[in-house]
């Protein structure tokens, strides 16, 4: 089943390149792996073994095309995956006559998602990220907006720079490892001593954090998403990003020792994401920069729930994981409702300029009502998902406070995190307020409410958000 | 299950289905939130009725062993609160629906009012501070939608943005606070914060102090909430709501749970109470440092008396209202700093009736004016709307403490704990308010009420309907009665006050406050047509709100927009430009280079051939 | 059946196939082609009969000629790759034809060179004497002099041919005069003698190294390391397409053959391993580097490819600075290293060349804007395209990505085991690989992001597409499932 | 009789000047000589080393003698092509100057 759900996109997508009709094609993939998704993630809590698959592919090192639902982060990654697949492929506006591109390329970046998250081999978890890349790059160079070309090329050469000082990394991890076999069973029982875990866990924060887009490695992503056609920025932004905290997860108890060495450093950064960039995004004067901007600042409280488990060290943060896993999912799903919104807007319209917008809401009710719900999730509303993230992530930031000893780094870090939160919803309700409340802009003389159909991959998208939202329980009991 | 969890069923799922479903029915969707809150009142007084503390409550989210919890705690202060809420808000919704009767969203405002009405439900009955939080900002969410509810309006939309922000900087405040508080204790729930506090002894002075910070961030939330000062801007901005909604949420519901909620917060310290040893009653208290205790009393009475000054010269109806709002507010703010929980929630009790009655008064007036807010712009109405006057007349009564009302009770009260607790430094602020307030309100009466016609508008004012007036009926009759000892000790003990002495300075200034305050008002504005008192340069100080909102957009726009736009200028320029675009034009250049190297010409690379042999001998031979 | 024997068919079939040449028809030549094709597959149908030296009776040729596993691969990989080029001039034969005499008479040399060229290649993969290396190296050196400026009418290739004469020639020189030195020290030529001599030289060890830095330098000519790579954008540039295919995979890898052969005895013994790892080191640097950055900016999709080949040299050059002559349970050896980054980089670049020559068909550039608009004009040829360049790139999932893995592996196990100066060659070859990126993706990016100008249809004949096909297949397949190409490259 | 070391720097100095010609000159027909010069160095260098090598016997060691005759034959070789090359250019372009050839650049 496993298989199955990295292959249909795959497959839906030669299906589309050899002449079926490209956009039904998209569509019944995504909702079959949607289906397909849901029963694995339910079926996992009563048999972790649902579906694992493991076909050997290579000797030396020991390489297996292997999946299977490694633990409840898999299947929270899973679950965001096909959900915001599914919501892909009803949204953008394709150009008439690239349809081909737009849903095959969509699909392949999914697999490339879904494979990654599924694989519990090091190689095709790695590989796999590497595999939504050249999708990007054509669909964002090709069927983009405004500075696409620019745009393109810019995400490309980071994430194929991030990826190879991740592959560095990597390799000097299972080199320091001294096994055999790539799967996550054999290297993570397995450890490091502990001066090369300096070094290795230098490359993977500057890996893996150039493809999270941590500062100041950061300014690839807030112009490509801007640029990039909806499906693409939801799927890049919602699920691929997540990859590189995937992995800094996943990997963490290998170098934990190592982690410590930059615990500081990382903290200055991920303050870098939530205060500088916050900032960034402050000054955006466009809805799709300032969505770009905004989940490049919402990484950095992912990486606060990384940092406190860096600081726990030995004691341990059980807080930590659940929190950044959760957040990770809320994020996804928030921002790829987000960018899909802002892409009606943009259809209704015909701008995205903070300026040229206005009053949208009285045309557009439900267009508005979504936008709001969207965005005050992705501000932290409570119910909806992103908080259940956010406050765990706070709370994780605490959890081994000691007040007889004061403050600690991770705590002075997440009290000045905090303010994110109000810097964030500052630029937020700006935005909303430019584009949706006041008088009618010209903009929006001729705009028109949402759609029956136009409204399913949102009305999916704000399900999650709700659902983990209001019982965050949902998530959290997958990642006991 | 318990039935109190109606009390969260019914309003969120009137909203959902009003808002969802309903958005084309929109009478229907009036009809079921009004139900709604109808049936929420009559439970919360069968549960006031049943006296009994319940509680309830299941896991949320749960990492471990650590859970967080939403639940109930229907103590008798939580219970003596809903009867307040869900008795206004009934009063309100009813009021609302001839009010809102023409408005094309009625759907949606019914829904918000519900919405409301759930989100206040759970900051009341909330059992930990996690689940405060959460009810918190969905109120804060609840009155962003309200007061926004005409967006199309530049003004209401930006004071939506406004109050949402402006409490999210005291949330800020909150949310650390309930870190260093969870840090400190080691849980988030009430009871275990108090279960810490009576059995941690002493503490160290790093944990003293650390424990003061924590409140007052804790107070933080507090002050954006009930809009103490420094964050006091967005309250008056908030009148751009329809009427109503300023008389539920920002006069009686809303902006009291910042005082609720610090005043369940020092509850937990009163041990005393709780293991039932009187002469313990300041023991546990006393583990929060004085200087958090001063700071949130000098914070009231500042926030008291400047508003109490700007109120003097405004001449929107529902500004003065606003103003007095803030300065009421500031008098309870400072009871609570000066250790009087009792006096603070007893004068918000009472308050949350009169202050409702005041705005829903001014609705009416203002509905009946044609939408016309300039009190100059009235006149004379007590003719036009007999019964609308009245009921305003007794509820500025009762704000004003004249006797026998219910607020002279609270206010005796307030002033009993600034002279008790606090001394001269407080309690002469304290008296001065209560001298600003009478006048002010008299001002406002005198302006409306008497006097001729100043408008068209004015001159075709006629009484409300019944649906508008029953409910400002209901309000005066609690206005005046909520004070006696026979309601307020219903209510909850905490409510429980001491026998008025007459012959008590608090009594005399008291008296003495109305007095002086009604002469003024009397003299400067009964039967005049324009303010004499302007035009100097202490009400133009007063009629711009002491330049706060000046200085704010100031500074945000030199501390927020313009840091945005270095910062962002810095990010595209060192990041973008030097950092990684250092790179990659170095790469390009090396590229250049190198491609230049390829200069096509065979001696060249003869040259470059010899020259990069001899290199790598010598390297080869010499160095390596 | 002795091994060199197969070199020996080779030479005798270029011989009569020289004679039909010059006595038979001479309206088409293209029969030619398939006859020195078929003639090239028949011997490497028979590498297989060959029995190993270790196991074969027969004496001739011992001292200068080892026949074993390693041999047999470049033999094969030899073979293959003429193969593969004689088929890409059959299709290029438009352009022979248009530059030699006009007529098809011109171009018949032109099948039957590389068959000379092969066979000096496969004696490369078997030279284990310097005397026999030198003579190998010089066979396939003079056969290229003439397929480069084969184009006799054309002012590129005869360029071409000349800067490679010149430079070819001075290599040479500089191969003979280390030789030679390497000779008068060790006062054998025979490699393995060398081995077992070095150890006891403790006192010329200057001259030794000289002589083994001239003879690096002459290795680094053929397989296109700094500084000896100042040739090859040039010449793959002039020279008739096929045989740029042939100088980049067939020559580039016999290199390689030699160079593993004749670094073993010099890394063998500590006297010379140290200088020679970080001669080898800092070579791989430079070259990825030169390679990766010079490409950046590149117009000419074949000059592009010139590049690509100096930096693949020099990740293979990294894998040899991380010399490890054993395997273990989970890493490669050196010369399986080796091995395997060829075979992946012998389908990509020969698909590459294929890829160009039939684009060139049709719009007669080669410059990258040749490519603008592929996707439009031949969506599949566009695709294939893109599955070659992201193999070139090194995208995971393709094959290309295992030999980089391979050689990055092996460095950085190097390098945290005690050769911590390899850490720069590999930062330089993380950046080479990220440059790599953008320039493979400048081509894709012109298939689909750029109009064309001229919207029609781009024909692909049979062959090419077959191959093609096969070739995106095949990177694509072994992205997922490389046991197969690691079973060959390690094959005993 | 002269000594090793005077052969080897006389060749040392052969392989040079070659070099530098090679380097220098313009002409292709005299860089074509002077790589031919460094080819004579190498051989003087073998020759010389081969005379001074003894082997087990007491005879000079051969193999370099040997290897002087393939170099002279690879380098007939490739004069013979070299000479066809440089003509054929020749024909095309009226030049056999270096600094003509420089449309393959960059």
């Amino acid at each position: 089943m496993l298989l199955a759900l990295v292959f249909i996109p795959i497959a839906a997508a030669i299906a589309i390149w050899a002449g079926s009709p490209a956009r039904l094609t998209a569509i019944v993939a995504g909702i079959i792996n949607l289906v397909l998704g849901l029963i694995a993630a339910s079926s996992w809590l009563t048999n972790p073994e649902i579906g694992s698959v493991t076909y050997s592919v290579l000797s030396k090192p020991d390489i297996a095309l292997s999946f299977s639902l490694y633990d409840g982060m898999s299947v929270v990654m899973l679950l965001l995956s096909v959900i915001v697949l599914a919501a892909a492929v009803f949204s953008g506006q394709c150009p008439a006559g690239r349809e081909k591109l737009w849903y095959s390329n969509t699909l392949l970046i999914a697999a490339g998602a879904i494979g990654a998250f599924l694989s519990d081999d090091l190689f095709f978890f790695y590989a796999f990220h590497e595999l939504a890349l050249i999708p990007t790059f054509i669909l964002i160079g090709t069927l983009g907006r405004r500075n696409r070309k620019a745009a393109a090329w810019k995400i490309t050469i980071y994430l194929a720079f991030g990826s190879m000082v991740l592959l560095a990394g990597l390799l000097w991890l299972v080199s320091a490892t001294e096994v055999s076999s790539l799967s996550f069973d054999t290297l993570l029982a397995a450890s490091i001593p502990g001066e090369a875990q300096k070094g290795i866990a230098a490359l993977l924060l500057i890996g893996f954090g150039t493809l999270i887009s941590l500062f100041p490695f950061h300014s690839w992503a807030a112009p490509a998403y801007a640029s990039a056609p909806a499906p693409v920025a939801m799927l890049h932004a919602g699920v691929l990003k997540k990859f590189g905290l995937y992995g800094l997860i996943r990997l963490f108890p290998l170098v934990s020792e190592g982690m410590q060495h930059w615990l500081i450093v990382l903290i200055v950064l991920l303050l870098g994401n939530i205060i500088w960039v916050g900032f960034v995004t402050l000054n955006q004067k466009r809805l799709d920069t300032m969505l770009g901007n905004s989940s490049v600042m919402h990484m950095g409280y992912v990486f606060l729930a990384i940092a406190a488990l860096i600081a726990a060290g030995g004691e341990g943060n059980s807080l930590a994981i659940p929190a950044a896993v959760t957040l990770m999912f809320a994020h996804g799903v928030s921002i790829a409702l987000l960018f899909a919104l802002a892409d009606k807007v943009e259809k209704q319209t015909g701008t995205l300029e903070l300026q040229e917008l206005g009053g949208l809401a009285s045309k557009a009710p439900t267009l508005a009502f979504f936008f709001g719900l969207a965005g005050m999730a992705s501000i932290g509303l409570p119910g909806l998902a992103n908080f259940s993230g956010e406050i765990l992530v706070f709370l994780s930031g605490f959890a081994n406070y000691d007040p007889a000893k004061g403050f600690g780094p991770v705590q002075i870090a997440t009290i000045i995190a905090l303010w994110g939160v109000v810097i964030s919803a500052v630029y937020m309700l700006r935005a909303f307020r430019q584009t949706f409340q006041g008088p009618e802009a010209s903009s929006v003389k001729s705009a028109k409410n949402l759609s029956l159909l136009e409204l399913a991959p949102i009305g999916l998208l704000t399900l999650a958000l709700l659902a983990v939202g209001l019982y965050p329980n949902l998530i959290l009991q997958l990642l006991k | 299950m318990d039935i109190t969890w109606l009390l969260f069923l019914l309003p969120i799922a009137s909203a959902a289905i009003g808002w969802l479903l309903l958005n084309k029915q929109h009478t229907l969707a009036a009809y079921l939130s009004t139900a709604s809150v109808i049936a929420t009142f009559v439970i919360s007084v069968s549960m006031l009725l049943a006296g009994k503390d319940t509680q309830a409550s299941f896991n949320w989210a749960s990492v471990g062993d650590f859970h967080v919890k939403i639940g109930f705690m229907a103590d008798q202060m939580a219970r003596g609160m809903m009867i307040v809420v869900t008795g206004v808000g009934m009063l309100v919704h009813v009021f609302s629906l001839p009010y809102m009767k023409k408005d094309a969203a009625k759907a949606r405002y019914f829904a918000c009012l519900s919405l409301f009405m759930f989100s206040m439900t759970g900051i009341v009955l909330s059992d930990n501070f996690l689940m405060t939080f959460m009810f918190w900002e969905l109120v804060g969410l609840s009155s962003y939608l309200l007061i926004g509810h005409w967006y199309q309006k530049e003004s209401a939309a930006d004071a939506a943005k406004k109050a949402f922000l402006t409490n999210r900087i005291g949330d800020f405040g909150f949310m650390i606070g309930i870190l260093m508080i969870w840090g400190i204790a080691g849980s988030v729930s009430f009871a275990g914060i108090a279960d810490w506090a009576s059995h941690v002894g002493t503490l160290t002075p790093l944990m003293t102090a650390t424990l003061g910070a924590a409140t007052l961030c804790i107070f933080c939330g507090a002050i954006g909430k009930s809009a103490q000062m420094p964050l006091h801007v967005w309250l008056p901005d908030a009148m751009e709501g329809p009427t109503p909604v300023s008389a539920l949420i920002h006069a009686a519901t809303m902006v009291a749970a910042g005082i609720f909620m610090m005043v369940r917060f020092f509850t937990c310290f009163e041990t005393g109470e709780a293991h039932g040893a009187p002469e313990a009653d300041h023991a546990a208290v006393s583990l929060i440092p004085s200087f958090a205790w001063t700071t949130i009393a000098v914070i009231g009475i500042v926030t008291s008396l400047a508003a109490a000054f700007m109120a003097t010269q405004q001449d929107d109806i529902k500004k003065i209202l606003a103003y007095s709002t803030l300065s009421q507010l500031g008098y309870m703010v400072m009871a609570v700093g000066l250790q009087g929980s009792e006096a603070s929630m007893f004068h918000l009790y009472t308050h949350a009736w009169f202050k409702a009655l005041l705005f829903l008064g001014s609705g009416a007036v203002i509905y009946a004016c044609h939408h016309e807010q300039n009190i100059w712009k009235m006149g004379g109405l007590l003719k036009k709307m007999p019964i609308t006057a009245i009921t305003f007349l007794i509820a500025t009564l009762a704000l004003a403490g004249f006797p026998m009302t219910a607020g002279f009770f609270s206010k005796e009260q307030i002033l009993h704990v600034a002279n008790h607790q606090g001394g001269m430094l407080f309690f002469i602020p304290t008296v001065l308010v209560a001298i600003l307030t009478t006048f002010y309100m008299f001002r406002l009466v005198f302006v409306v009420f008497f006097g001729k016609n100043r408008s068209e508008n004015a001159e075709h004012a006629h009484e409300v309907g019944p649906l508008m007036f029953i409910p400002l009926i209901a309000l005066t009759v609690m206005a005046v009665i909520a004070g006696y000892e026979g309601i307020a000790g219903q209510m909850a003990p905490l409510f429980h006050h001491e026998k008025v002495n007459f012959g008590s300075i608090e009594f005399l200034s008291s008296i003495g406050a109305f007095i002086v305050g009604l002469v003024l008002a009397f003299v400067f504005y009964f039967n005049k047509d324009e303010d004499k008192l302007s035009g100097n340069v202490l009400s133009k100080v007063f009629a711009n709100k002491f330049y706060i909102d000046e200085f704010y957009a100031k500074l945000v726009r030199v501390f927020q927009d313009a840091v945005a736009a270095v910062v962002h200028f810095f990010d595209e320029i060192l990041i973008g430009g030097i950092l990684v675009g250092g790179l990659s034009r170095s790469a390009a250049g090396f590229g250049a280079l190198f491609r230049r190297l390829h200069s096509g010409n065979l001696q060249g690379y003869a040259t470059l051939f010899g020259a990069g042999a001899l290199l790598i001998i010598y390297l080869t031979v010499f160095v390596f | 059946m002795p091994a060199f024997y197969l070199e020996i068919a080779l030479v005798v079939l270029g011989l009569v196939l020289l004679m039909v040449e010059a006595f038979g028809p001479s309206k088409s030549k293209t029969y030619l082609g398939w006859l020195s094709l078929t003639g090239v597959l028949a011997i490497f149908a028979a590498l297989f009969t060959v029995c190993p030296s270790a196991s074969c009776s027969c004496d001739q040729l011992t001292r200068f000629y080892e026949f074993d596993s390693q041999a047999k691969f470049y033999k094969g990989f030899a073979l293959i790759t003429t193969a593969l080029v004689i088929l890409l001039s059959l299709e290029y034969r438009g352009t022979i034809k248009k530059f030699t005499t006009g007529t098809e008479e011109g171009s018949g040399e032109f099948y039957i060179l590389p068959l000379f060229a092969c066979a000096g290649m496969m004696l490369m993969a078997s030279a284990k004497d310097l005397i026999s290396i030198f003579v190998a190296i010089e066979l396939v050196t003079i056969t290229f002099y003439i397929l480069v400026a084969y184009m006799r009418r054309n002012v590129g290739s005869l360029e071409a041919g000349v800067k490679y004469l010149i430079l070819g020639a001075l290599s040479t020189g500089i191969l003979v005069y280390g030789i030679a030195w390497i000779y008068g020290i060790t006062g054998t030529t025979e490699l393995a003698l060398i081995a077992e001599r070095i150890p006891s030289l403790e006192g010329s060890r200057a001259p030794l190294l000289f002589g083994l830095a001239l003879m690096v330098l002459a290795i680094g000519f053929k397989i296109g390391a700094v500084p000896m790579q100042l040739w090859i954008p040039d010449v793959y540039q002039g020279a008739p397409t096929p045989i740029t295919a042939f100088l980049s995979v067939g020559s580039k890898a016999a290199g390689f053959a030699v160079a593993l052969r004749l670094f073993e005895p010099f890394f063998g013994a500590s006297l010379t391993s140290g200088p020679l790892l970080s001669l080898l080191l800092v070579l791989a640097a430079l070259t990825i580097l030169v390679g990766n950055l010079a490409a950046l900016a590149q117009k000419n999709f074949k000059r592009l490819l010139g590049y690509s080949s100096i930096a693949n040299a020099g990740f293979l050059l990294l894998a040899m600075a991380a010399w490890q002559p054993q395997g273990s349970e989970s890493a490669l050896s050196t010369y399986e290293v080796v091995s395997f980054y060829l075979i992946t980089y012998l389908i990509m670049t020969m698909a590459a060349f294929f890829f160009l020559v039939t684009v060139y068909n049709t719009t007669g550039k080669e410059t990258i804007a040749s490519f603008n608009g592929l996707a439009k004009r031949n969506p599949l040829l566009a695709l294939i395209g893109t599955i070659i360049l992201s193999s070139l790139a090194g995208l995971p999932l393709t094959a290309g990505f295992y030999g980089k893995f391979y050689v990055f592996k092996s460095a950085i196990s190097a390098a945290s085991s005690g050769h911590p100066a390899l850490w720069w060659a590999i930062a330089f070859g993380l950046v080479g690989a990220a440059a790599g990126f953008y320039y493979y993706f400048q081509t894709i990016r012109a298939m689909y992001w750029n109009d064309p100008k001229d919207p029609s249809k781009i024909p692909v004949s049979k062959i090419s597409l077959a191959l093609l096909v096969i070739a995106a297949l095949a990177l694509v397949v072994f992205g997922f499932y490389p046991q197969p190409l690691l079973d060959l490259a390690a094959a005993k | 009789m002269a000594t090793l070391h005077e052969y080897l720097f006389v060749s040392g100095l052969l392989f040079a000047i070659g070099l530098a010609g090679v380097i220098a000159r313009r002409n292709i027909i005299v860089i074509f000589m002077c790589l031919e010069m460094m080819l004579s160095a190498a051989n003087l260098t073998l020759v010389a080393f081969s005379r001074f090598n003894t082997a087990e016997t007491g005879l000079p060691d051969y193999d370099g003698q040997m290897l002087v005759f393939f170099i002279i034959t690879v380098a007939a070789a490739e004069v013979a092509v070299g000479l066809a090359i440089i003509v054929a250019l020749y024909r095309a372009r009226q030049t056999v100057n270096v600094n003509d050839l420089t449309s393959l650049r960059g």
